[in-house]
C-alpha cells in the first residue's frame, strides 16, 4: 500500500507543453509513474513524450482514463487549471505552481468543498512513494524506500532532511509536500491521517514553519488520533514578525501569531518529539526505529 | 505588500469611505503648509509600516502650523521601532465621540475573508480579541456569494453599533469586502473608524495589505510599490526576484528554497551567531543570480560572513559550482569570508569543482557553525 | 393536514415597518396566521402590530423561534432578504415582491441548492390554506376551506378562479401562488406533489402561462407520479412571440418555445383535462368532486 | 429591454469584442456619406427588433456610396414585419470565411446562465439545437464561480472551433459573460461572429436583451432605452408604469394582474373578437391610474370598444368603481364603448356605483362577449 500515488496512479500533465511542464514529466516517467496525457489548450491532437496532448482535462480522463494530475501551468492561471481538474472528477491534483493569487485560491478552496478531488499543494513539490511513483518536481534519486512518512510545508527542507535519513540509512513509505501557501489543499492533518491509516508507514515524521496555525490543528489532532510516534520540526524560530520569510503562508502576523514557539509548544503537548535541528530529526527517527 | 497610511486612505477614499482631509509630505515646511491649509487642529503621521506608532512617538497632535512644523521636525528622521522616517501625513484632526474597529482579512485556516467588525476600536484589535473576544463581531464570507448586504449587518448589529451609525458603518464593512475582493487584498482594515457627533464616521486609520503575487493584475496598486518599500535592499532583491528580508545580525545567508533558508537562519542563531539577512535565490542558480545574490548581501554593511548554503536537487551541485565559480570571477576580492555547502545531487562533483576563493563544508551544522565563526562568533 | 402553511406557523415578516408590509402583516393576523415577528434594519426594538421588531431574520429566529418569513421588501433589496431568510434557516419563505431582478434571483436558486428553506415566488400571492392560515396578500374572505388543491403562476386569475369554484360551492385545500417570474423557487411540480401526498386534497387544478417550460415538465412528472385527477388552464394563447405580456416570466420566445399550445398538449398528454375557460375549469373541477 | 443591432454592437465593442466599422443613419443622404466614410462594400440594415431581417429586405449590400443611399432610400420607412424602419446601420462588409454562434443566455428552467458556441452560426441557432443539436456546444454557468476559463475553452473546443481562431473565440465568449452577469443581461448573442481569413474574428450582428426589472441599477443602458422603444404607445406606458402590448386587433382590454389580462385577451379571441392591446393597471386602480390607461387605449386607432375587467382582492370593487367614476369626469365623451365588469370583494356595491356612461356585465365570459359585439364581432 502507499499513499496517494502508486502504480493505479493515471497522470495528466497540465502544462505539458511547457518548459517545465515538459521537463519534469519526462523525469516523472523516468522515475516510472505512469503519464497518460498532457494538457495544453490549443495544442490538443500533439504528442509530447509520447503521450497525446488534449485541449481540456475532461478529455484527458475520457479518453484516457486519468485519475490524477500535476498543475505545471503559471501562476496566472493555475488556479483555473486546478478548478478545471476538480471539475474533471480528477481523484488527486497535485499544483506545483508558486505565486497563484490567495484570492484565487480562496476560490479554488470553496470549490473543493463541493467534490472529491484531493488537492495537495500549490507551491508544493508534490508527492512521492519512493521506487514507485512520483507526482512532482522532486530530485527522485534522493528518495529510498522505507517507513518513514514524511510531510512537510517546505521543498529543499524535505530534501535536506530525506539526504539526512538517507545518510543514515531511513528511508520514506511515502513523502508529501504540501506547499508554502497560505491556503492550501491537503493540509498536515490530512496528511496524518493518511499516514496513520498506511501499513507501511511506522514513523511520522511532520515539518512545519511560522505562520497560520496549521501545525497547532494538527497536534491538537495527533493528540486525540495517532498511534504511531511522531517527530516534528518547526523552521523559522529566528523569523521577525510581519516579514514574508520566502513562502507567501511563512509569515508571523504583527500581533505574534503564528510562531515558532507556538508551533513547537503545541505540538510537544501532543506527544510530538520536537528536533531543533534537521539532524536532530533524523536522530529522533533513527532512534525511534 | 503594505500600502502606507497615506495610500490605504487614498484608496479607501477613491472607493468612497469618508477620511479626513490630509496631505503627505517630507519635509517639516511642507508640513506647515499643509496644516496652513487644512486648518486648525492637525495630526502629524509618521509613515512607517510598525504598530503602535502613537505610544512610539510617531503621532503628535498640532494645533497650528507652527506646531506641526515643530512636531514634523521631530518625527521626519526619526528612528521608529527600527524604522526610518522619511514621510508624514498632516492630517485633519477629528472630532470624535466613539472608536469602531472594521476590517476584512483573509483568514487562512478557513481559506476565505473574514469581515469584523468591534465597538472597541482604537486599540490593537488581536488584543481585543484574546481579553475580549465578544466585543468584535464577525461573519466568514462565502466567495460564491460575497458579502451580502444582510451579512454585513448581521455583523454591525451584532457589534452592537449604534442605530444612526449602523447604516453608515455597514456601508463601510461592505466596501472594505469590495477593496478587499477586488484588489487583491490581504487585509482592509479600519481602526479606528471614528463616529462623529453627528453620528457620521470617518476612517483615522488605513491599512491595505496586497497579496505579493496579485500585483501582475493590480496596476494601480503595484505602482505604489515603490513608494511603498522601506528599505532599498528589499526593493533592489524585489527587482532581482529573490526574496529577502534584512535583519540586525553579521552574517549573511544566501540559500535555495523558504524552508531551508529559514533553517539555516535558526542554525546560525542555535550556534551563537545573528542572521544578518534571508535571501532564498529560488529555483536555478546560474551566475548572473548567484552574483546578483552575492552582492546584495556583501553590501549590507552588518555582514561580516556568508554562508551560501544549497540543495542540489533536480539542478545538480556541479551545475550550482560552476554558476558560483562564474559569479565569482565579478569579483576582484571577496569582502567577507564566503562558506558554501553543496548537499543533493552530485555533491562531491560540486565540491571539487569549487576554487579556494570559499570554504566549502560537507554538513549543514558544520557549515553553519564555520561561518558563525568567521563572523566573530563562537560557533557553539 | 395541510400544506405548507397551517397551525405550526410561526411568520416573521421582512419589511414589517413599510406599507406594504405592514398593511398585509395586519391583514394575515386578521386571517389567523400566527405573526411573531417583523424585521427592518435600524428598526431592532420597535414593536409594530403587537409583535416585536428585530434587526436581523437570525434574530427572529433566535428570539421568537420564527420557521416562516414573508418578504415584503423593495425589489432591489428583495433577493438579499430571501437570502438572509435562506441563512437563517427559515422553512418556508414566501416572496410576495414583483421585480427583483433576475440575476439575483440566479443567486438564490444557487443558493437554494444549498440549504433546507422552501422558497414560494417571488413575484407571488402567497400560500393560503383557508380557514386556517396565509402568507401573502390575497383577499382571504373570497377562499373556502374544500379538497381542491390550487397552483398558479398568477394571482387575480387564481382569485378569479377560486371565485368561479366559490359559486359552484366549492371549497380549495391550500392555494399556491408560485409567482410570475422566470426564476422562482417553488415550481409546479413541487406543488403538485405536495397536493398529491395531502390528504385533504382530492382534485389538483395547475394554472400555468406562456413562458419556459415548467408546465410541460409538471405534465411528465404527473404522467408518472399522479394519482389525483388534475385540471389544467393555460393563459396567453394569444399573446404574439417575443412580447413580455405583464409578467416577467410570461413571453414566448422569437423562436416559439414556452407556447400555450405546446403546454395545452404536454398536459393533455399527460390526462390532465385542459380547459379552454376559467369557467370551464370549475366545471371541469365541480364535474370530478 | 432589447438593444438596438447599433446599441448592442457598441456596447459589445467597448467591452473589447471585434466589431466593423458602422455608422447609424437615419436618411439616405445621411447613409451616402456614411458609406463614403466607411469606404468600400457596405451592408445598410434596418434597426428593428425582428428576426430574419434578410430574408425579409432588411439588410442589403452596397459596393459604393451611391448604392448604399439607394438600399437606404428603400429599407427607411419600410414596413418589416409589422415594424417601421426608422433607422439603418451602415456597415463596413467583412470579408469571412466562416461563420459562427456565440451566446450566454438565462436558462429559467436552470436558473441560470447558459454559454453556447455553435460552428454553425448565421442561422437561427433555436433551429440548429432543435436540428443538430450536436453542433452547439455548451455549459450552464455556476454563478457562484462565474464562467471560469476553462469552460470557456471547453465549450470552444467542443464547438470544433479551428485552433488558430479558438482562442480569441474564448475570449469572445468570456466578455459575453461578463456582459451577461456585469449588466444584468437575459441575452448576450453574436450570430454570426465572422471568422477571417486570418483567423481573426469579426461581430457581424449584436443581440443584448435586457431585464427590466434591473435597469434601475444600470444607468448606461437605462439611458438607451428611449431609443429602443420602436412603439411611441409602448415607451408612453412604460412611463405611466403599466404593463401594455398593443396588437393588431380592436378590442381594448385594461385589467389587473398579468394572468387575468391574458385570459381575457384569450377570451376575446375565443369569442371571435382580436384584442388590440395587452394593459395590465397592476394594483390598485385610483382615478388617475384608470384615466391615463383609458386614454393610452382609446388613442389607439384602431380600437372600437374597450374592456375593463378588474378583480377587486385586498382593493375592494367599491374602490376600483370610484376610481372609474372619477376618471371618467376627464373625459367629455367616450371616444368608443367601455363595458366594465368588476368581481370580488364587494362587487354588488361596485357594479352599483357605476355610473351610464359604462356598460356593467356580472360574468366574465358575459363581458367579453358584449365588448366583441361592441366592436363590430359576432360574440359567439
Amino acid at each position: 500500500m502507499s499513499v496517494l500515488v502508486g502504480d493505479e496512479t493515471r497522470l495528466v500533465v497540465q502544462g505539458i507543453t511547457g518548459s517545465e511542464g515538459k521537463f519534469h514529466a519526462e523525469r516523472m516517467q523516468e522515475y516510472g509513474t505512469n503519464v497518460v496525457a498532457g494538457v495544453t489548450p490549443g495544442r490538443g491532437g500533439d504528442e509530447v513524450l509520447g503521450v497525446p496532448v488534449y485541449d481540456t482535462v475532461k478529455e484527458a480522463v475520457r479518453e484516457e482514463d486519468a485519475n490524477a494530475s500535476a498543475v505545471f501551468v503559471p501562476p496566472a492561471f493555475a488556479g483555473d487549471a486546478v478548478m478545471e481538474s476538480l471539475d474533471a472528477d480528477i481523484e488527486l491534483c497535485v499544483a506545483i505552481t508558486e505565486g497563484i493569487p490567495t484570492h484565487d485560491m480562496v476560490r479554488v478552496n470553496r470549490r473543493l468543498d463541493e467534490v472529491d478531488t484531493r488537492l495537495v499543494g500549490p507551491n508544493c513539490p508534490g508527492v512521492i512513494t519512493p521506487g514507485e511513483a512520483k507526482i512532482g518536481i522532486m530530485p527522485g534519486n534522493i528518495f529510498d524506500s522505507g517507513n518513514v512518512g514524511l510531510v512537510s510545508r517546505s521543498g529543499t527542507l524535505t530534501y535536506q532532511l530525506v539526504d539526512s535519513l538517507g545518510r543514515r540509512g531511513v528511508g520514506q513509505s511515502t513523502v508529501i509536500g504540501i506547499g508554502g501557501d497560505p491556503i492550501i489543499g491537503t493540509s498536515f492533518i490530512d496528511s496524518v491521517r493518511a499516514f496513520e491509516n498506511d501499513e507501511d508507514t511506522d514513523v511520522i515524521a511532520l515539518v512545519g514553519e511560522i505562520g497560520g496555525s496549521d501545525e497547532e490543528r494538527a497536534a491538537e489532532w495527533i493528540d486525540e488520533n495517532v498511534t504511531k510516534p511522531v517527530v516534528g520540526f518547526i523552521a523559522g524560530r529566528t523569523a521577525p514578525p510581519g516579514k514574508r520569510m520566502g513562502h507567501a503562508g511563512a509569515i508571523v502576523s504583527g500581533s505574534g501569531t503564528g510562531t515558532a514557539e507556538s508551533k513547537m509548544e503545541a505540538l510537544r503537548d501532543a506527544g510530538v518529539r520536537v528536533a531543533e535541528t534537521p539532524a536532530g530529526v533524523a536522530d529522533e527517527i533513527d532512534d525511534l526505529l | 505588500m503594505r500600502l502606507h497610511e497615506y495610500q490605504a486612505k487614498q484608496v479607501f477614499a477613491d472607493a468612497g469611505i469618508p477620511t479626513p482631509s490630509s496631505e503627505v509630505v517630507e519635509t517639516a515646511d511642507a508640513a506647515r503648509e499643509a496644516a496652513e491649509r487644512i486648518g486648525g487642529t492637525v495630526a502629524v503621521k509618521a509613515q512607517v509600516h510598525v504598530g503602535g506608532r502613537g505610544k512610539a512617538g510617531g503621532i503628535e497632535l498640532a494645533d497650528d502650523a507652527d506646531e506641526a512644523h515643530e512636531a514634523a521636525e521631530g518625527i521626519l528622521g526619526m528612528d521608529l521601532k527600527g524604522k526610518h522616517v522619511e514621510k508624514v501625513l498632516v492630517e485633519e484632526a477629528v472630532d470624535f465621540v466613539d472608536e469602531l474597529y472594521v476590517g476584512v482579512t483573509t483568514d487562512r485556516g478557513e481559506g476565505r475573508a473574514v469581515a469584523m467588525v468591534s465597538s472597541e476600536g482604537g486599540v490593537n484589535i488581536e488584543e481585543v480579541a484574546e481579553e475580549n473576544p465578544d466585543a468584535i463581531a464577525r461573519t466568514h464570507v462565502d466567495p460564491a456569494y460575497d458579502l451580502r448586504p444582510f451579512e454585513a449587518r448581521e455583523v454591525v448589529y451584532g457589534a452592537n453599533v449604534d442605530r444612526e451609525t449602523a447604516r453608515d458603518v455597514t456601508g463601510v464593512l461592505s466596501t472594505l469586502y469590495e477593496l478587499w475582493d477586488e484588489r487583491d487584498a490581504d487585509d482592509a482594515e479600519i481602526n479606528p473608524l471614528m463616529v462623529t457627533e453627528d453620528g457620521g464616521v470617518v476612517a483615522a486609520d488605513a491599512v491595505f495589505n496586497i497579496d505579493d503575487s496579485a500585483l501582475y493584475r493590480q496596476e494601480e496598486l503595484a505602482e505604489m510599490e515603490d513608494e511603498a518599500f522601506e528599505d532599498d535592499f528589499e526593493a533592489r532583491a524585489s527587482d532581482a526576484g529573490f526574496d529577502y528580508v534584512r535583519l540586525d545580525g553579521n552574517v549573511g545567508i544566501i540559500g535555495n528554497g523558504a524552508g531551508l533558508v529559514m533553517t539555516t537562519l535558526d542554525l546560525v542563531d542555535h550556534f551563537g551567531g545573528s542572521p544578518a539577512n534571508f535571501l532564498d535565490i529560488g529555483g536555478g542558480a546560474d551566475a548572473e543570480r548567484v552574483q546578483a545574490a552575492l552582492e546584495l548581501v556583501f553590501e549590507y554593511e552588518n555582514v561580516d560572513s556568508v554562508l551560501f548554503n544549497v540543495f542540489g536537487g533536480i539542478t545538480r551541485c556541479d551545475e550550482v559550482a560552476q554558476g558560483i565559480n562564474d559569479a565569482l570571477e565579478a569579483f576582484d576580492e571577496l569582502p567577507e569570508p564566503l562558506v558554501v555547502r553543496l548537499t543533493g545531487t552530485n555533491e562531491e562533483e560540486g565540491r571539487e569543482l569549487l576554487t579556494d576563493r570559499v570554504e566549502t563544508a560537507e554538513g549543514l551544522e558544520e557549515a553553519v557553525k564555520r561561518t558563525v565563526e568567521l563572523s566573530g562568533g563562537d560557533g557553539e
